[in-house]
């Protein structure tokens, strides 16, 4: 019976996940898995012949404590670093129960559990090392630039043949010392892997240990002789491995590149001018005109030459089947001549009700849930209307920087026309999209079918 | 055979009936073309293309066995011709009742252009949709001429210039072309017609259909006259429209009847001054209150014009589709190298409205015999 | 190999393909919370530390259990609250004056 | 404050420097407005609508502090005037010497919308800007009218019509519209200009651009005058494209020089007769070989059309603009009732050529300089 | 080690699913499928304790003869019946396997094996007999259209229940009685449950039959014990269920309303005329598209109706980044005025050098692999030239038929403005998309994403 | 319940859940030959057949086990084979004149 309650909660979990990777499902599928997780656990207590309630209860009780308490208080901005150090405590729990096990039996085990016993000690010090110093990183502890070490990933490579030797030994010896030692070794991997990776993959690096951490769990169920583990580990392994290559491509990095290059110390292909910047990618897009009611299009000069005109008219469609108003901004000296805009958004078929003026634009913004900029550069520029240095000074422009959200699509951080920075695009609530003006929009378009 | 093609050019007509490229057509099937010299001038076609496409180039394009016109031949220049020759192109045979005579009494053939069948068939001859499908075309570049208004949309540093507003009324073959060029010049377009189907045809130019009076057409997919009651009817539907509007090109016709009045004197006083109307039908009394043939009028600061041939403007394109009706036309009635008419035919019998002094349709007998009653009744 | 080890083996590569065929295509903006949820799912080492703890005799064993008792409580409990907290974004914003 | 705004049309002048709205501006400044009678006739805008913004129809429209005009008065009218008016408008102060004369022997001020400098911040009150623009839409449409050619690709049943092939040279503010306006008619364009930038900048309106010599801009993003070779390459590569074109339109201008030529005779011999160029740059010696301001020359079957003032033709959206970039330059030098000239003014100050009798435009200093010497040559 | 090289068969038979399901892929994972196969084959032959090699040989060597030449015999046309024949073997395999354990035991089975027992021979007979039903109703030796039953679904539920009842004696009585007369009874079912549902909707009754054949090997797998037949099956019954679904979508009905309804006579939304015509959804045409070497456009008064001008506009473009030539083949009388087609497409920034007239474009078709007609239809119609009676005859048209493939788009079987009939759209190599055209036009560009 | 047997519930829940998965969106042209491919692979009932067949004692069992390999061997062998006829039109055709 505690197998096939244990097979619910393995439905759970992958009920859970599955809902958990769609927006509008997202919030459900966490809760079904958190169940799954309820329901393992009570199973185990029911079914548990048990020496001492005292452990469990203590253990469960400070667990709990320390984990709400750090989910609840910890800021928004902070929550990447917050997982790493959760992930870091489920590698150690999974090589926790290996130490167990060898300190219950000494080591004598038959080969094939030797291995899982090598395999979850190894693969959990590893998480709990690596994610403590994803986390340190983050958090600013440790630096976040690359740090190169001497020998470079030769040292890595030096590290995990030791602890492969070890690990064989331990196989087929029967002793405890090659356990210990190779847990010891795998130990500094955590420190000589990720210590060389750069501050901005720190997302990826985490993914992949979280992975790791379910191949750790799966392992010490194998250990332990229980399905619940090795199901609930393997899903999470073989997850989190796929969605690790999802984030190095929404980044443009194959996983080699971020594990062994070293470069990832925040080396943006744009130029940032040292200020930082939201970039955003066209699912992000995406998922933010989907979620608002109302949607503003902003073309500029750089809509014309990309010839993005009908891809915006499709875009826009596309809200509007989604009962989301949509309009367009149209600054008087958009582009590069008068009414060089009304050109192109009459070819499209752009209703001239959707059309509005610098007059009746204004207004709007402070009700508009998404600004889309498109190629616009110099009619969006708040420094006309607040520093008084600027050579634009006193130009009327659109005030877009009071919508709720802005996205811009533009292919670099390069100025306009007037060839002046723009605060615009380092503001919090603003998004860059880098790209050129049809493809971003296109692939926006097709990113919100999957919204 | 001999063709002949005389320069018929007057101020508003510049067309020619032929072009070197038909012209090569008809030297290869043997036959002699003549043209008057200067003939495609307006066009832009120098006679030595002519020359070099077969042709001579002379003054007897009037001594032929077939002589191609832009429009009716005068009675005494039809008076000149032998007896049995062709006369083909537009001879406007129920209207110009002088023309039928001329031909009758003379003892020609004429076969009118504009007495080709309307059929999917004969599309390639049908020269009235060409030219009018021109005249489209051109009543909106006229009118935006005209106007004191940019049509499109701008917005710039010196303030926004909404659209023009331009209204068509009459939406057939010229009307589906003005919709489609003011469209294209940025205007916000309305379109009236009186045949249901139209709105459907109106929309798919991205133009919007006024909603009023709509009444099935006959058989030939022409429009029939609608009674009093529903003129009122249409005048109350169309009067706000007329007064938004920047320009009106109005393209409404029922063959064989005098044009509908669609913009009533009073709706004219009721425009912005500066405002434009262009009657494509002035030459049939005219859609618009006050419109006359080929003048401009001006009522309060609204200005009428009433152009009879706005087609004949872009001579060279003209030629160019008139030609090519022509040469379709001539083919289907080609044996070796000769033009023979079989009145059977169910194109070529039609347009044939006379037959070497007879006349064949029952439309221009019905202007003749109408035109001799009243002389008499005027005699007696 | 045991057969329960081999069973093991068996219920694992199929776990491991159900992992990876469940997610498909993710937009970048929930990596973070799917991320998160999977780390609170591989806590499921509790269970393990759980039965460990059950059984253990001794200082040093139940110390040990104590700690993975303790570390694997606070991925499960911190995790799945934590992505919950991230997700909170997902619900329709009304139309709003700001 | 007494604003004057008297009559000024002729054959090719019918703009306005007010409308009604800016004139409900001043009205509500506390400025007093008296225009002259007719004046908003070819506009469409009747003394009514003045005189319900608050303005006095009236004959005095000379005598007033601030006379604002839509080109240079004569050295006559100039003379009547009271010292120390100031006249606002298009002066032609790089140019006409008699104007700056005028102004200074009368001990005027004069504003010149022309010497507005062209910044991103002056756009609002940038007149050159807003009448280009209107001229590049009118020579396209100007062109369209006088070619014999359809401009819009078209399959029918009477044949092929391809695309008119219209040609833009100069692609400042009026070029770009030209070339928008020719697209939107469905013509093929190519287009070329001296600036490299231009090149994206035709592409973002769907037209192709014509590789021929580039030469980067000055730091006003003038263009700058190219040497003799250069001038021979820009030949070179247009000959091609000139005799292909169906409509060329000209508008390469260089600021304080003679406009560039383009198009030499020998490149319009080799057009297709029937063709037309719309010259822009005539006023300025011309881009094209054989132009004339304001006149059609026949070159072979080629029409040369030089017209000065084509945004007047659209003289009711023409004058709307021009009012509010008049407007807004007024608003910049507004105190209270008055128009206060700062000289210091990066805007209001370059563009007061002359303050008080005084010349302060170094250009227009230059100018009259220039013409002393010639006049003083001259006598000696 | 047999177990784990089960596995791998397994793991076969998950790739090969997965490719099944790709057009790109599809060939190489019917083979990797078919390579599993093999491999489970062999190990088991490998591993048996036989008692007579004879029978397994003679079996092998029969089944494979038939089903080869039955394979490469059958036209192309017949092939759904065949995959019905094939499924049908399936199930009574699956069925035999559990009557000779039966009649090896006697009935005697622990509980839960009786029910697996019940279950393999209930769902394989009803397999068996359900397959050659649909089969019969394709190959017409029964008639395709509906057959009401006596006691329509009545008749269905009680011998449903029939079969339950005797299913629970079987698990519970320890004789082998029950089991026959289950047997029995679900042998019925395939007769009643199938012959009620029209031949036009045995598609998915066959894929539904295809997943109970799954169901079956898996609980065969159950009663011998046998993991790869449990993993196997359980594989194909889950995977059949969402094809049966995905086809259902397609032909816009529900699987209830397919086994139930007993509506599914051929009943096509569009009336034919008698006449048969190819109905394609969005995605058929995405294929032939995607397929294509070069593709010519064929637009008509439809589409100016339906301003489909930007969505094939699109459609081309992405037609052109997979390197798939495209043109427009216009006609001069095509849609309401002369240069209608001109002025839509121009709007939509279709290059001229792409537009081809009727001289330019007969040529043309012959060398074309798909003619993707928009709204056009008199100057499509081949009666124009074949049919000396028909009131168009003489005119010129576009001889579209010469072409490959021809898909037409448009709403209706509807005639255009001359009124007439359309021979092109009975035409074999024709396939019709009813759709409003610029719907159409999104749907094809939807799905050629995901070719 | 034989823990063997509950193995086996373990592993054909989880193989369900492969198979709901692995088959996402597929283009209405792939359903046939898709349905005729998982066809084919439900013929893994061959396995059971062989094992039958090997230890088939007695006339009727033999029979029994005979038709069972033989069904599952046209189910399998036709079924592969018919697949593949049916994805040929899958390769890309060249340009070419017809
Ligand atoms: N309207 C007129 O009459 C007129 C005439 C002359 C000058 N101007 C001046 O032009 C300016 C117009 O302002 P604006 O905001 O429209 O344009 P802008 O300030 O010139 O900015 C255009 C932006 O578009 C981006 N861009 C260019 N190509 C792109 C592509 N293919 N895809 C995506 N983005 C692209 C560029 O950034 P990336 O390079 O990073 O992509 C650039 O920053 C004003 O300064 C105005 O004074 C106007
Ligand atoms: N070009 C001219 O100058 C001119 C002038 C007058 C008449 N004509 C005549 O018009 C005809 C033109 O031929 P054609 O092939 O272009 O058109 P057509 O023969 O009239 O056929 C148009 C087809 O488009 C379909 N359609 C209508 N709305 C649609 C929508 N929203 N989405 C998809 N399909 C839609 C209709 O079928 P469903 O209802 O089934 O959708 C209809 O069969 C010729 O007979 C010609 O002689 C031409
Ligand atoms: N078969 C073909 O291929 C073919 C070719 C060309 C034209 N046609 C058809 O011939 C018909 C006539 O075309 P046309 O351009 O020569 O027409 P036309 O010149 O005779 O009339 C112009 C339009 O005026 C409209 N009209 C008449 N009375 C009106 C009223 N009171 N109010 C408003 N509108 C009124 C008519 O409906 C028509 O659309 C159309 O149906 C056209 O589609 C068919
Ligand atoms: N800052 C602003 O917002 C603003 C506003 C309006 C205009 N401008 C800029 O002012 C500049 C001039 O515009 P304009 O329309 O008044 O120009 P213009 O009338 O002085 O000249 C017209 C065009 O002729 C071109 N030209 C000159 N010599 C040429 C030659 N030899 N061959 C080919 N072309 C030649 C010029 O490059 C220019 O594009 C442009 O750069 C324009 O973008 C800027």
């Amino acid at each position: 019976m505690t197998e096939l309650l244990y097979l619910v909660a393995a439905v759970a979990f992958i009920v859970g996940l599955k809902q958990l990777s769609g927006p509008r499902t997202a919030r459900k599928g966490n809760a079904v898995a958190a169940a799954g997780m309820f329901l393992a656990t009570v199973v185990t207590l029911v079914e548990l012949e048990v020496v001492s309630w005292r452990v469990i209860a203590a253990g469960i009780a400070v667990g709990a404590a320390i984990g709400a308490a750090l989910a609840l208080r910890v800021q928004m901005t902070a929550m990447p670093q917050l997982v790493a150090a959760f992930n870091g405590f489920g590698g150690a729990a999974s090589a926790l129960v290996a130490v167990y096990e060898l300190d219950r039996t000494g080591g004598g085990f038959a080969t094939e559990t030797a291995v899982t016993v090598v395999l979850s000690l190894v693969i959990g010090v590893v998480t709990f090392t690596g994610s403590f110093v994803a986390f340190g990183k983050l958090q600013g502890i440790i630096a976040g630039r690359p740090m190169r070490l001497p020998g470079g990933q030769a040292l890595n490579v030096a590290l995990a043949a030791t602890t492969a030797i070890l690990g064989a030994w331990a196989a087929v010896s029967g002793e405890a010392l090659p356990f210990w030692l190779a847990l010891g070794v795998a130990s500094i991997i955590g420190f000589t892997g990720v210590l060389p990776i750069g501050g901005a993959d720190m997302p990826v690096v985490i993914s992949l240990l979280n992975s790791l951490s379910g191949i750790a769990a799966s392992m010490a169920g194998f250990v332990i002789g229980n399905q619940a583990l090795i199901i609930g580990g393997a899903l999470v392994g073989a997850a989190g491995l796929i969605l690790t290559m999802q984030m190095g491509e929404a980044m443009n990095r194959s996983l080699g590149n971020v594990l062994f290059s070293g470069f990832g110390g925040g080396a943006v292909a744009v130029e940032t001018a040292g200020k930082p910047v939201n970039r955003a990618t066209p699912d992000d897009v995406a998922i933010a005109l989907a979620y608002a009611s109302n949607v503003l299009f902003v073309p500029g000069y750089g809509l014309a030459v990309a010839q993005a005109q009908h891809a915006v008219r499709d875009l826009a469609a596309a809200l509007e089947k989604r009962d989301i108003a949509v309009g367009y901004a149209i600054h008087p000296v958009a582009g590069r001549m008068p009414g060089h805009m009304n050109v192109l958004l009459a070819e499209a078929d752009v209703p001239y009700e959707q059309l509005f003026d610098l007059e009746q634009s204004n207004p709007k913004f402070t009700q508009t849930d998404v600004v889309l900029v498109i190629g616009a550069n110099d009619v969006v520029n708040p420094s006309a209307r607040d520093d008084a240095t600027s050579p634009i000074y006193g130009m009327p422009i659109l005030e877009v920087d009071k919508a709720r959200t802005v996205v811009v699509v533009k292919r670099s951080l390069s100025p306009g026309f007037a060839g002046i920075d723009n605060p615009l695009f380092y503001e919090p609530d603003t998004m860059m999209l880098f790209a050129d003006g049809k493809e971003a929009i296109e692939s926006v378009l097709a990113a919100i079918d999957d919204v | 055979m001999q063709v002949g093609v005389p320069h018929q050019h007057t101020d508003t007509e510049r067309r020619t009936p032929v072009v070197p490229d038909t012209v090569a057509t008809m030297t290869e099937w043997g036959w002699n073309v003549v043209v008057s010299p200067g003939i495609g001038e307006p066009s832009g076609i120098p006679d030595q293309h002519f020359r070099d496409a077969g042709a001579t180039v002379g003054e007897e394009a009037w001594r032929a066995d077939l002589v191609l016109v832009v429009r009716p031949p005068s009675p005494h220049q039809l008076s000149e011709l032998a007896p049995g020759t062709i006369v083909a192109g537009f001879l406007d045979p129920f209207v110009d009742v002088d023309t039928i005579g001329g031909l009758c009494v003379a003892r020609l053939t004429g076969v009118a252009l504009e007495a080709i069948p309307r059929t999917t068939l004969a599309q390639a001859m049908d020269a009235l949709s060409s030219q009018a499908n021109i005249a489209g075309y051109a009543a909106v570049i006229l009118g935006s001429m005209e106007s004191p208004r940019l049509f499109p949309m701008m917005v710039t540093a010196a303030g926004t210039i909404p659209p023009a507003r331009v209204l068509v009324l009459g939406v057939g073959v010229a009307g589906l072309q003005a919709i489609a060029t003011a469209k294209r010049l940025g205007a916000s377009v309305y379109a009236y017609d009186v045949r249901p189907e139209t709105k459907e045809q109106v929309e798919s130019l991205g133009a919007r259909f006024v909603d009023a009076v709509t009444v099935a057409a006959d058989a030939g997919g022409y429009a029939v006259e609608v009674d009093e009651s529903a003129q009122a009817a249409q005048h109350a539907a169309l009067t706000e429209h007329v007064a938004a509007a920047d320009l009106i090109v109005t393209t409404a016709q029922i063959p064989g009847r005098p044009a509908p009045l669609l913009v009533t004197a009073e709706m004219v006083s009721t425009m912005r001054p500066g405002s434009v109307i262009i009657d494509l039908a002035a030459a049939t009394g005219g859609n618009v209150a006050g419109s006359r043939p080929d003048e401009t009028v001006a009522v309060g600061g609204v200005r009428l014009l009433g152009p009879t041939n706005l087609a004949s403007q872009y001579a060279r394109d003209a030629s160019r589709m008139l030609a090519r009706n022509m040469i379709a036309m001539l083919e289907r009635g080609r044996t070796d190298d000769h033009f023979v008419i079989d009145p059977e035919d169910e194109i070529l019998g039609e347009a044939t409205v006379v037959l070497d002094g007879e006349v064949l349709h029952p439309r221009s007998r019905e202007l003749l015999e109408a035109n001799r009653t009243a002389n008499s009744e005027a005699a007696s | 190999m045991s057969p329960e080890f081999i069973a093991g083996i068996v219920v694992f590569v199929l776990a491991g393909f159900v992992g990876l065929e469940v997610i498909s295509k993710v937009p970048p903006t929930l990596h973070t919370p799917l991320m998160s949820g999977a780390n609170a799912i591989s806590g499921i080492t509790i269970v393990g530390a759980v039965i460990a703890a059950g059984l253990a005799e001794g200082r040093f064993a139940t110390a040990l259990a104590f700690f993975a008792v303790v570390a694997a409580t606070i991925n499960v409990v911190g995790g799945f609250l934590v992505t919950d907290r991230m997700l909170e974004m997902f619900r329709k914003r009304p139309s709003r004056p700001r």
